[in-house]
């Protein structure tokens, strides 16, 4: 019962899936939507869960006065600040989302420069990680550094300009070459479209063909009931 | 009808021509596709400069019960159109229908002539995804021929994962040094298998770190996720007989936003200072902010993930990352049964005959671009393949 | 007006501690960390439920019974007990329940899996690869995706004739790893523009 | 440690500073920079230009605010170019927190090209659906949009009332930060033969290549160069343009930098072994 009903539950749950995708006749033509709007559903049911899960973790540290409560009493206030703001939105313009409703202020106010701020902090990240990673300290990691370099110098007006000065040297040295032919041929950005377009599009496609199989295959270990951790 | 006809000519606008009605195929019923040709002045517009002639504005799609009254427009075209599906909520599966169209200026109007009836209906397979069903079908009993194959007890070569052979270094040195281990699955759902196939590395890790008694934190931006994980590491420290080592409290829930997410994780690694880190899971681009964050604290990291676009970051800040496919075959390296190397070497095997018939393909492709004088059949069979191989959406 | 000006204070201030991490954790970015942890989890619950909860159930069992599709409404049943066995998990006698949903949404991984991965990837990938070789590009094209293929080979050593392949495959990989970095390098830098941006133009009044 | 040991490895921190200034100094002092059009970028712009006038364009937000430095400089040159072919827009978004940023779009856009809601443009917001709405669109835009997002009826707009389903678009243009566009690519391109464009965030544009090269989409707009590219296609710079002089000194100091982080190495690593 503890086992056999829910790998059952997995097993006409996919095969139906796979069955409905060639199907367009009710009920197999919509089941693919269908089934996802349930899965929405019930993970809407389980962000209580979450809730429990994250309010019980602080609360505990507030109540025994860990090391740092302060910090797990203003994320318990901001939870519930929130959610009761939203609720209040949500009863008053219909919709928390309404443009002008109070709970939009707060996401456009702190939501939204947390966010931005967390994501934009990856330029340094980036920075340093490149910083870090890319020395040549063996073939692979040289062919990581030479081609990112490529690609940074190609992706900016830097590289056009650059360019035009390597252009300009090839002229000096050798006067028959006009610089106005060689500008335009833009080699840092077209050196950049084409890795991008080739051997990145090639790489990608390789890889992805291969995570097809492999998905294919893990989705059936999934189906057949080999693999089951996920209800250990 | 004659009358209409004899208004158009007056006038010079013409009907729509081979006006055609029939049910919409391959869908779930409750659509007619009505086609028509453009009345022949609008194409014969510039080279007859005759100012009489109006241009054509567009179309008007009819649609009626019965052959000769009750006509209710049911859309407008714009004249470059010559094709409409009628796919209205009043229309019902099994009703004949009567189509007309017509085509209409800023002055003027002609019909077509009506056709029908036609009947709409579900169809019970749908023909454009015929090369789709036929590699699935080929795809999935390889993989089961494989698999009683494996049960037969046919040997199996496995070559090694440098990221797999990584963990227990890992986590002895996590344990050395007296720091936690931090496991994340990062943004992944349970639908994601890159997630199910972390869940066997997580309940290893979990029955290490039991073993050790070292603690085990994992961080959950899908309650679903955070349920299950949970399971797997209780499951796992009681097969260790460490029951009362598990607390809760240690697979939490942070927040499903994705920045909130990394800048809690983030929190976490500075304050708790993990000697491990397994980033396994789905990631978008918060990996790199995370992943940086475990390498300043001086981490050993080891990242896997099927998100193609972050393996870079992993690969520049981890200190083992298993690329693409790899993380899914990984379960199969921790439960080396022939059961499960069995859909590796199908794997394996499918791979190897679709490079084989991509050459073939290829290679024809070729000949038949140099020799198209010659040969050209060779070039319409490899268009063939192409097409065959194409599928449609 | 006085809301929007003590916003984009707030704004730059959580901006400010957001940032001051990259020096080092102290305790402004401790209290902007867990408000955001606290705030968002709020937001996410709130965006669940009014964006898929109310409308996917509610709205949809109201409309549906309203229309007199009773199968239609009805059947909404299923999730919700779905969702409802979820929440056993927060009681240990009756956590197992939870195992159920869990499968189906497994299943519906798996389902997906297998014909995405035919039709969205599989297909659609080998068949843009079969091109003739008769330039450059399709020839570099063909060897990447090909050598790619087999660096992934699990059955085999990668010895002999299957290791060179394997090494041209990682140079691709590896080259793509680089490009794609560098390529993103800029999109950060970007962000980062539109950060200093904020701070620079709608906070502090430096551009104009 | 010597010099050159210190210079490979350097205290992030001070990296950290320069990147700092690396991009505030050119937003403060805005030189002027020269914009080459990609291939990508190009046929996304001949693909809106090519569409007739009236013709109806569909852009869906598939971003939110974290990627709004990027791509939100790409909605307004699309609007501002769609506005002056006269083509019809309908905005709509998979993400409901991006929408805030079209309204903001269409607000400033919208007067300045002398276009009215309702006439020229509607937003009808956001629902949820996903992929099923993606596919259910093909059938019936009304079957999940009956009326905008402020609850005015979609026939009321007198556009509209010719909007059924993918066959009444145009185009679709998809920006997006995430996954989204590939999902368009997947449920909508192929199945309904619609024509996409996408505009994404620089990471995304990589992954989004396969699809201009197999002919699912028409162009891609990538990253902030892409959207100073469309800029600078239409004639009308904005602030992706004013954003490139800091982008090209932030990758001049990183170049600068791994070249003397690994002369660095080098030298250390040589000393070393001596």
């Amino acid at each position: 019962m503890k086992r056999s009903v829910p790998l059952t539950i997995v097993f006409v749950t996919a095969v139906l899936l796979i069955v409905a995708f060639f199907i367009p006749h009710k009920p197999f033509g919509d089941l693919q939507s269908r089934f996802l709007n349930w899965y929405t559903i019930v993970s809407g049911f389980t962000f209580l869960l979450g809730l429990d899960s994250l309010t019980r973790h602080h609360l505990v540290r507030v109540f025994r006065r860990v090391e740092g409560w302060g910090y797990s009493l203003v994320l318990v206030l901001a939870l519930f600040a929130t959610m009761a703001l939203g609720f209040y939105s949500w009863f008053k313009f219909q919709s928390p989302f309404a443009l002008r409703a109070p709970f939009m202020w707060l996401y456009t106010y702190m939501i939204i420069p947390l966010q931005s701020t967390m994501f934009a902090s990856l330029a340094f990240f980036v920075f340093s990680a490149a910083y870090r990673a890319f020395r040549i300290r063996n073939f692979a990691a040289t062919l990581l550094l030479v081609a990112a370099c490529l690609v940074m110098i190609g992706n900016v007006p830097l590289g056009s300009a650059f360019w035009h000065d390597i252009g300009s040297l090839v002229h000096a040295i050798i006067p028959g070459v006009s610089v106005d032919k060689l500008t335009a041929l833009e080699g840092f950005a077209s050196i950049k479209d084409w890795l991008m377009s080739i051997p990145t599009a090639a790489a990608g496609r390789g890889i992805g063909i291969g995570l097809a199989l492999g998905g294919i295959a893990m989705s059936l270990r999934i189906i057949l009931g080999i693999e089951r951790t996920y209800m250990s | 009808m004659i009358a209409s006809l004899f208004l158009a000519a007056l006038v010079g606008l013409t009907p729509p021509g081979a006006v055609t009605a029939r049910d919409n195929p391959n869908d779930q019923g409750g659509a007619v596709v009505v086609t028509w040709t453009a009345p022949p002045q609008t194409q014969a517009d510039s080279t007859r400069p005759d100012s009489s002639v109006v241009p054509l504005a567009g179309f008007r799609v009819f649609r009626s019960l019965h052959a000769d009254t009750g006509f209710i427009q049911v859309t407008e075209q714009p004249a470059t159109s010559t094709e409409y599906i009628d796919s209205d909520s009043l229309l019902r599966d099994g009703v004949p229908y009567y189509y007309r169209v017509e085509a209409f200026s800023a002055t003027d109007s002609a019909r077509s002539a009506v056709v029908g009836p036609v009947v709409s209906s579900a169809q019970w397979f749908n023909t454009t995804l015929i090369n789709i069903l036929v590699a699935t079908i080929v795809i999935c009993a390889l993989f089961l021929i494989y698999l009683e194959l494996a049960r037969k007890g046919a040997k199996m070569y496995i070559r090694k994962i440098a990221g797999l052979d990584a963990i227990d270094d890992a986590l002895g040195r996590a344990t050395e040094m007296g720091k936690p281990i931090l496991f994340s699955f990062g943004l992944g759902y349970i639908t994601d298998l890159v997630v199910i196939a972390a869940l066997p590395l997580l309940r290893k890790i979990a029955k290490k770190s039991a073993e050790y008694s070292t603690r085990l934190l994992v961080p959950n931006s899908d309650p679903i996720v955070m349920t299950a994980a949970q399971e797997t590491v209780k499951e796992a420290y009681t097969e260790m007989g460490r029951p009362d080592f598990y607390n809760a409290d240690n697979v939490n829930f942070l927040t499903s936003d994705q920045f909130g997410y990394a800048a809690g994780v983030d929190g976490i690694i500075l304050r708790e200072k993990p000697g491990a880190i397994f980033w396994l899971g789905y990631f978008y681009a918060e990996s790199l902010i995370m992943a940086e964050t475990g390498h300043s604290v001086g981490a050993i990291q080891l990242a896997g993930t099927t998100e193609t676009t972050q393996l870079p970051f992993f690969v520049a800040a981890c200190d083992y990352t298993m690329i693409g496919e790899e993380i899914l075959a990984a379960s199969c390296y921790l439960r080396p049964e022939p059961i499960m190397l069995g859909t590796l070497k199908g794997e394996d095997f499918i791979r190897f005959w679709l490079i084989v018939l991509v050459t073939a393909t290829v290679l024809l492709g070729t000949t038949g671009a140099i020799l198209s004088k010659q040969v050209p059949i060779l070039n319409n069979i490899f268009e063939t393949v192409v097409r065959w191989a194409t599928p449609a959406y | 007006m006085i809301l929007n000006i003590i916003g984009t204070w707030v704004a730059a201030t959580l901006t400010i501690a957001i940032l001051s991490f990259l020096y080092k954790d102290n305790p402004l970015y401790r209290v902007a960390e867990h408000l955001y942890v606290g705030i968002s989890a709020g937001f996410a619950v709130i965006y669940a439920w009014a964006f898929d909860v109310y409308p996917m159930l509610v709205d949809a069992f109201r409309n549906n019974l309203h229309q007199k599709h009773y199968l239609e409404a009805w059947i909404l049943i299923v999730p919700t007990i779905l969702g409802i066995m979820m929440l056993c998990r927060s009681i240990p006698k009756i956590a197992w329940i939870s195992r159920w949903p869990i499968s189906f949404t497994v299943g519906i991984g798996a389902g997906l899996g297998i014909v995405a991965g035919v039709q969205g990837y599989l297909l659609p990938q080998v068949s843009d690869t079969l091109r003739p070789l008769i330039s450059v590009n399709n020839f570099v094209m063909y060897i990447g995706v090909i050598a790619t293929l087999f660096y992934f080979y699990f059955s085999k050593e990668h010895k002999g004739a299957l290791g060179v392949v394997s090494r041209v495959g990682i140079i691709f990989i590896m080259v793509a790893f680089g490009a794609s970095f560098g390529y993103t390098v800029m999109a950060r830098i970007s962000l980062l523009i539109g950060r200093f941006y904020f701070l620079l133009h709608d906070w502090l009044p430096i551009i104009r | 440690m010597t010099f050159w040991q210190r210079i490979s490895t350097v205290d992030r921190r001070i990296l950290y500073v320069l990147l700092c200034l690396a991009v505030a100094l050119p937003l403060i002092l805005k030189p002027k920079t020269q914009v080459r059009v990609s291939e990508p970028v190009r046929s996304a712009f001949e693909t809106v230009d090519k569409l007739p006038e009236d013709a109806v364009v569909m852009i869906s937000i598939d971003y939110d605010p974290s990627s709004a430095p990027e791509v939100q400089p790409m909605l307004i040159g699309l609007l501002r170019h769609a506005f002056k072919k006269n083509l019809h827009v309908i905005v709509t978004g998979q993400l409901a927190l991006g929408l805030p940023l079209a309204e903001i779009a269409l607000n400033q856009v919208g007067p300045e090209m002398g276009k009215t809601y309702g006439k020229d443009y509607v937003n009808i917001g956001y629902r949820p659906g996903g992929s099923a709405m993606m596919i259910g669109i093909g059938r019936e835009i009304r079957d999940y949009f009956r009326t905008d997002y402020k609850g005015v009826p979609l026939d009321s707009f007198a556009f509209m009332r010719s909007v059924h389903n993918y066959r009444d678009i145009g185009l679709l243009v998809s920006l997006a930060h995430g996954a989204v566009a590939e999902q368009w690519i997947q449920f909508v391109g192929g199945r309904f033969n619609q024509t996409i464009i996408v505009g994404c965030t620089g990471v995304n544009a990589p992954s989004l290549y396969q699809y201009l090269h197999s002919g699912q989409i028409k162009g891609i707009i990538g990253g902030l160069q892409g959207a100073s590219e469309y800029e600078a296609l239409i004639g009308k710079p904005g602030s992706a343009t004013l954003g490139m002089p800091a982008q090209s000194a932030a990758h001049g100091l990183i170049i600068l930098l791994l070249i003397i982080g690994n002369l660095g190495y080098i030298i250390s690593r040589r000393k070393k072994k001596q």
